[in-house]
């Protein structure tokens, strides 16, 4: 729909929720269509060390870093990222007038994803591979359901949960989800919000901040790009090849973070 | 002593006596990755490549 | 909707989930439409217990005794609730097949809940007034909301959350949101299916096993009913008087809990 | 010392030293249940009925 705009909030990294929520309200208000997608991965590791059961991250021989989500961690995830984070943006929504839906991938499989069916670690000098970790990539969003959400006037709120074609709940990045979502429902414009001013040419360096990006140079700002902005640019590169329009990465930590978003603030790519 | 047979090259392949299950090894002959999957009888298949981070 | 069963499930009190699911799913294969309602005050205590903050209970002078939900014991309910019996269900039940959706009365506004706006409690021989209570009684169901999911091929998984006018999430309880769910709906039937063959003259006595009650009788059942089985009973009398058609309290222990339901097993009242 | 008036006889009540917001207090005059709900100055309302539970 070539209204909607789809939000990514980013976990716990000074993102100022409630602002995001209040400027919802009034983008509503305006006959703007909204999505929310969240996070939650600081949540869940909270939860996780409050009950005896830290995260875990497995770096494989070639230098990549994987949270492990074993059958115990997924559960501790569940609660902090459905019950928690889910459950307590929809009601912060509900308290400013916001007819709010929360769900997950789980819920008449929104979001089907393909389990990793393999991790590779070392272990005392040895290569071994891990079979039980409970992520996934997102391979098809059900964009009925969501459709079927924003006419009843809904807002979704959509938690970084997926179904396995086996049916099991699967973590997913929510970065990703969030482009995965804005291209199944066509939509105009994906707002990455996250506690940075946007994409810098010289992290972490704020007057390098880069105020357009064409979607050519995106494999360019993938190889520049730290940590977790490399999934950032990698849904933004998703979006944009699924027909996303335009897709803003701006900073969640601001007064009207989405209207200034709109109005120019942080990177744009398109 | 367990012998496997590679799944690439059919090279013998013998493993060492500390070997164990998810273990990978790489054949001597063609050097391609292989994920031990039994040990008794010792079993080997082609091991999954390595992912970058999926989960949240 | 005539055809509509609505099933209560019982928290950790020994009921068999994953018979309850499978034979939901046989249910559904013959063309029966049904909503379950979950309880899970035993996985918030248990959770709660874990996080160190144990669940309180507070008597009042004559003698009600209510768990007191301040606004932690609310997130922690949140947590173990939406995000942990309602999400395995929810998968629990894709992993057979069936495109369950969970969700709680936050979303869409699904059950509009007055809060209790006061406990009295005693302290060092004090009476005395508690006003951080977030439990509520349901007021108002959205039956179109569950409708809409039901014409979508989703079997409804509610959680015993509601929200409260002011947009609070609030803990309610399940028996009677499960009544209230079958009122809405004009379901045919209400299940409650629990850890006892059903109502007895003398519990806990199985021989003394009530098998048909008529509505009548209701009253002097509720005098009778021990703990947990009164509000089964107050459930059962507010399903009656919205209008559903029959209440069966029946033991989810067994191998097909609904089935045998349907069938006869438990104490039917009408 | 804090006297605070039933807001159903209009009674004069004296509270004791000890008392506590959140307290109950019985009006002496016609039995009613009175909330302390402040203490400086003191007033009190109607104390809400005693419910049933509510919650799962
Ligand atoms: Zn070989
Ligand atoms: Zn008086």
């Amino acid at each position: 729909m070539a209204n909607t705009i789809v939000i990514k909030l980013g976990g716990t990294e000074g993102v100022d929720f409630s602002a995001i929520c209040a400027d919802a309200a009034e983008l509503l208000r305006q006959g703007r269509q909204l999505v929310f997608v969240h996070g939650g991965s600081a949540e869940a590791n909270a939860l996780g060390q409050a009950l005896g059961k830290p995260p875990k991250f497995i770096t494989s021989p070639s230098g990549y870093t994987s949270r492990y989500t074993d059958r115990q961690t997924l559960e501790i995830f569940l609660m902090a990222v459905n019950g928690k984070v889910n459950s307590l943006l929809t009601e912060q929504l509900q308290s400013l007038g916001v007819n709010a839906f929360g769900l997950c991938g789980l819920d008449g499989r929104l979001m089907l994803a393909a389990r990793k069916d393999a991790i590779q670690s070392i272990e005392n000098g040895k290569r071994k591979i891990i079979r039980d970790d409970f992520t996934g990539k997102i391979e098809h969003v059900e964009a009925g359901l969501l459709e079927m959400l924003l006419a009843a006037g809904c807002l979704p709120v959509i938690a970084p949960v997926a179904v396995s074609a086996k049916g099991e709940a699967l973590n997913v990045d929510a970065d990703r989800a969030a482009a995965m979502v804005a291209v199944a429902l066509k939509a105009e414009t994906l707002v990455l919000l996250t506690a940075a001013p946007g994409l810098m040419e010289k992290f972490p360096d704020e007057s390098t901040l880069i105020h357009t990006l064409p979607q050519a140079r995106l494999s360019a700002a993938l190889e520049m790009a730290q940590g977790r902005m490399k999934k950032k640019v990698l849904g933004a590169e998703e979006a944009l090849q699924g027909g996303v329009e335009k897709v803003i990465i701006a900073d969640g930590r601001t007064e009207k973070p989405i209207s200034a978003a709109l109005a120019g603030a942080g990177t744009l790519i398109q | 002593m367990n012998t496997v047979t590679c799944t690439e090259c059919e090279a013998e392949i013998t493993l060492t006596d500390n070997v164990e299950v998810g273990e990978i090894i790489v054949c001597p002959e063609c050097g391609v990755d292989l994920e031990v999957t039994g040990l008794n009888p010792a079993v080997v298949q082609l091991a999954p490549m390595e992912q970058e981070d999926w989960g949240e």
